[in-house]
């Protein structure tokens, strides 16, 4: 199944939702969908297209907005389906109930980057450590990180 | 009389036990490496042993992540008393790559006393080997 | 009668720190509680500090055994972002190492799940024959783990006709070895009895849950990113995806051992055409903005990359998933219901790379109901400390 | 002279001396077949071939520093090791090695006493239980509750299969079955059914590779010793070793016809069929993989127990026919 006939057929399943859709090379295609859109789109793309297996999510920190990818991939191609969210008010809706394997990239991403997932089945912390201050998030742009001072053991610094 | 001779003994029986706190294990294969047929570290009477309280020797690799340094002090503190500890590759000696990333404390020898360190990334299984046996030379 | 086993950050099954909390009544685990993230060391931060040959050395580092993978997913994308376009035979020597590396992995792995089953000689025979496979990459990069034969726009180093017949030699005595091992992992009776039916996903768990690599192949799932999305030269590269339908880690045993097989065709086809000319080309410092997406079947599973450049020389973000963050779903899946002699193997099935995946998941059902355990240490040993708050039946009286 | 040649028997000969350096030599030779086995080379820079190894294990234990847990129950947790040793040290003393005369039932060697030695060699393993269940750590109580499923498994079949050449040879003194089977070398053929079955129980008892799940090192850590170190563990070493020697003694008596021959001979037979037993226990442990613990029940009962009846019809059988 070629690039093209994919994306003929996703415009025809999806009609308005889609505000942009990108083919920069050969098997990856890249979507841009509302927020609010998300599940429709995902359990669409799910029954339709065959897009059963969530690669996983990329979030990206451009600034004044958040921009998070959902790649997903089948037998021809992978499909990277694109929202955004104001960085004021970091809000998704989210997906375990379509794809149960998503927990894992939505804990994720809640942690690292402090968006809200409404409706996560487990909103307890991934991977950083039990001691780690609760309100900054490491991947955001604006988080630097001073590293404290090494101390050579035996004393000759 | 006893003391050459528990010296002796402790020269030819190191236990070891193997920590991993954070790396890539790519050092830890070649840990478990060195026990196979070819590096064979048995000759030496090295066993690798999966309790603290039965091992002698611990071999460390990794710049020790934040959550996993109390844990890395509570088995320090675990293992009976002549012991020693060998920091095994770069990362266990100085962080290597990962120097400067916000989840890590730079090499073992930021959280516990190290007496060894066996440098490489990945130390070959035969530098582990020459480590270990300059460090009971040491004793 | 609930009982907690920690089993915790150090424990000779797992070369790695993951802490796995089960409760158990008797010998059968009735739920796990995966917690992780002590391998965490913020690879993607440091990762928009360096410059993109730098980052090459750091996505090498991110695990120890598919260091080849993470390096070629890597600079696969950046050669994709700087379109540029690395020669054949740079691509060639590239996806040779990427198989002999498959090699070295899947013995490893069956090495470990026979140390994991208590069969000893078995790991002893299988780690002695991945020497061979070790010396053979040693020859070609100069190291035997974290080869960095990679660079932007090909190959650091050439092959000369010596080290391709000794590489040729090498197949030939490990393909001999690989069918007595594949004899041997599918009838020795006491192994299979500990393998057999044990840690059962069945194919839609592996859909649902996104299983990957040899552990979604060993449920009947055919998916092989070699195969769907053919990167590099494996268009040309004739080979078939192996699968199983038994579905326990019998199959994922079974599976292992036939990818083996398959890799020592591909390595002998690879060798056999290597097309003469150069083996790199030089490649900009700088990436045009853009972003880009590379797949890559690393030896545990799909591996992904995603880059996005902002014009500098250094990449804006860069999102790594290794296949064992997909694995963890499904291995809590597998987990209930099992043994306690269990819970080494079916992790092992997975062959965890936890390195790999530092931000695995913790997924487990809430134990609502049950009153919460107070939070104690999750080292195994017990320590005196944490006995203190831990209400148990009382101590251990002497009943005299 | 009776006091000095009975303390003689205690420290020396079958005694304390004498186990530890054979029991070390047979850790050692254990440890070498095994390396070999798996094409490596095990302990060679210890001594002369690595002889000394075990010695120095044992050594570098006994200086270490001794830890015992807190909430752990200290009187049961340093007597156990002590208790094991003495036990397994006493069982030794009963077999028919060089120093029994046949007419006068002394008291290393009376009617009775391959009941006393089986029995004895069955108490080490409520010791490992015990030591499981007062070291209060997890993985050592599991250990311990492993250890006595497995109890349950191996037992019925080991005293079956040992006793049924006893039943051939009519009596119950080790030294006159050994005897018995001297005369008639040819009767040790019908009980190689119940040397196998024996065998493999002993492994079990042992708790050795097919078997060794009480202290898996993958699964439960350390089993029945997480919580030992120093000089008790070094005991407990001990007293495996110790009890490897005297089950292999004890097969070796009962189904190999024992030790012929006066003080050299008799002795040089002993130290030659506990090695061939024992080198059938390492082979045993080299080539398989360790089995669950349900496993090892089923196997237990649907194998061995089954074979054992079959091994006592047989000697019935033949009893019969003989007289």
């Amino acid at each position: 199944m070629k690039d093209t006939e994919i994306i003929e057929r996703t415009q025809g399943l999806l009609g308005g939702r889609v505000l942009a859709i990108a083919n920069p090379s050969g098997r990856r295609i890249f979507l841009t969908v509302a927020p609010g859109e998300l599940p429709g789109v995902v359990r669409a793309l799910r029954d339709g297209l065959g897009f059963t297996h969530l690669v996983t999510i990329s979030g990206v920190d451009k600034g004044d907005v958040f921009e998070i990818l959902y790649h997903f991939a089948n037998a021809h191609a992978c499909l990277s389906v694109r929202t955004e969210i104001p960085r004021s008010e970091p809000r998704i809706p989210t997906l375990t109930s379509i794809i149960p394997g998503a927990i894992l990239y939505e804990r994720e991403i809640q942690e690292m980057f402090g968006i809200v997932v409404e409706g996560i089945p487990d909103p307890r912390r991934l991977l950083i450590s039990d001691d780690w201050p609760a309100e900054n998030f490491p991947l955001r742009k604006d988080w630097k990180f001073t590293r404290p001072e090494e101390t050579i053991p035996g004393g000759r610094l | 009389m006893l003391k050459r001779l528990a010296r002796w003994s402790r020269i030819k029986s190191p236990w070891i036990l193997h920590l991993n706190s954070g790396a890539c294990n790519a050092c830890d294969i070649e840990i478990v490496a060195a026990l196979t047929p070819r590096f064979d570290l048995e000759r030496l009477g090295v066993l690798l042993k999966a309790t603290p309280r039965h091992a002698d020797v611990i071999i460390c690799t990794g710049p020790v992540t934040r959550q996993v340094k109390d844990r890395l002090i509570r088995i320090y503190e675990q293992v009976p008393d002549p012991k020693f500890v060998v920091a095994v590759g770069a990362c266990a000696m100085s962080g290597c790559v990962y120097r400067g990333a916000y989840n890590i404390e730079g090499g073992i020898d930021q959280v516990i006393p190290v007496d060894a360190y066996v440098p490489g990334c990945p130390a070959r299984p035969d530098a582990i080997l020459d480590g270990v046996v300059k460090l009971l030379g040491k004793l | 009668m609930k009982v907690q086993i920690p089993i915790g950050p150090q424990h000779p099954a797992l070369k790695e720190p993951i802490s796995l909390r089960m409760t158990v009544d008797g010998e059968v685990i009735t739920d796990a509680d995966l917690r992780l993230g002590y391998n965490h060391r913020g690879v993607e931060k440091l990762a928009e500090e360096k410059t993109f040959i730098q980052n090459i050395y750091l996505t090498e580092r991110i695990c120890g055994i598919c260091s080849h993978s993470h390096a070629t997913t890597f600079v696969q994308g950046t050669e994709r972002l700087m379109e540029i376009e690395a020669p054949k035979r740079g691509q060639y020597i590239r996806y040779l190492v990427s198989e002999l590396e498959r090699i070295h992995s899947h013995l490893l792995w069956l090495g470990v799940a026979g140390h994991e089953a208590g069969f000893d000689s078995f790991f002893m025979y299988t780690w002695r024959d991945r020497e061979i496979v070790m010396d053979l990459l040693e020859m070609i990069s100069g190291n035997r783990v974290h080869y960095a034969i990679n660079t932007v726009g090909g190959v650091r180093r050439d092959l000369d006709d010596t080290q391709i017949t000794k590489i040729l030699e090498g197949m030939v005595t490990l393909r001999k070895r690989s069918e007595y091992y594949l004899m041997i992992g599918a009838n020795e009776p006491t192994f299979t009895a500990r393998l057999a039916n044990v840690g059962y996903l069945s194919k839609e768990d592996a859909i649902a849950l996104c299983a990957v690599g040899p552990t979604s192949r060993a449920s009947d799932v055919t998916r092989d990113v070699r195969k769907d999305d053919p990167y590099g030269v494996y268009a040309e590269v004739p080979f078939e995806v192996c699968t199983s339908d038994l579905c326990d880690v019998l199959g994922r045993t079974v599976v292992r051992i036939k990818e083996l097989l398959q890799s020592y065709n591909m390595i002998e086809f690879l060798l056999k055409n290597l097309p003469p000319g150069p083996v790199n080309v030089r490649a900009p410092r700088r990436a045009k903005p853009g972003e880009v997406v590379s797949l890559y079947e690393a030896p545990r599973g799909e591996n992904i990359h995603y880059i996005k450049s902002n014009g500098t020389d250094k990449p804006e973000r860069l999102k790594v998933r290794a296949p064992t963050l997909a694995n963890y779903a499904a291995t809590i899946k597998m987990l209930k219901k099992g043994f306690i002699a269990d819970i080494p193997l079916i992790f092992a099935a997975i062959d965890p790379c936890i390195c790999c995946a530092e931000r695995t998941v913790e997924l487990v059902d809430t134990r609502s109901g049950e009153e919460r355990i107070v939070r104690f240490s999750d080292l195994r040993r017990a320590a005196e400390v944490r006995y203190k708050n831990v209400t148990r039946k009382g101590n251990a009286v002497w009943p005299l | 002279m009776a006091v000095i040649r009975t303390l003689l028997y205690l420290l020396v000969y079958p005694g304390l001396l004498f186990l530890f350096v054979y029991s070390t030599f047979c850790e050692w030779f254990d440890r070498k077949v095994y390396a070999r086995l798996q094409n490596r080379m095990g302990p060679t820079h210890t001594g002369k071939w690595g002889l000394l190894q075990p010695v120095a294990d044992f050594i570098k234990l006994m200086s270490k520093e001794d830890i015992v847990p807190d909430l752990a129950d200290k009187r049961l947790f340093n007597a156990l090791p002590v208790f094991g040793l003495a036990i397994v040290s006493a069982a030794a003393m009963l077999l028919p090695v060089w120093n029994f005369d046949l007419a006068v039932p002394g008291p290393t060697s009376f009617a009775g006493d391959i009941i006393v030695v089986l029995y004895m060699l069955s108490l080490p393993t409520l010791i490992f239980f015990l030591a499981g269940w007062a070291s209060t750590s997890f993985f050592s109580t599991i250990g311990a509750t492993r250890v006595l499923t497995m109890l349950f498994g191996y037992e019925v079949p080991l005293f079956l299969s040992v006793l049924s050449p006893a039943l051939l040879a009519g009596s119950w003194r080790l030294a006159e079955i050994a005897h018995f089977y001297q005369q008639k070398p040819l009767l040790i053929l019908p009980n190689l059914l119940g040397f196998v079955v024996a065998l493999i129980a002993v492994q079990a008892k042992l708790e050795r590779t097919p078997f060794d799940i009480p202290h898996a090192e993958t699964e439960v850590v350390g089993g029945t010793f997480t919580e030992y170190s120093g000089k008790k563990l070094a005991f407990f070493r001990l007293m495996t070793d110790i009890e490897m020697v005297v089950s292999a003694g004890l097969l070796a008596a009962v189904f190999l016809a024992g030790f012929p021959g006066g003080a050299l001979l008799g002795f040089a037979n002993f130290v030659v069929k506990t090695l061939f037993i024992i080198f059938l226990l390492s082979l045993m442990r080299a080539l398989t993989s360790r089995i669950r613990v349900d496993q090892v029940v089923s196997f237990a009962w649907k194998y061995l127990a089954p074979l054992a009846v079959l091994q006592l019809l047989i000697v019935i059988l033949i009893k019969g026919f003989l007289s």
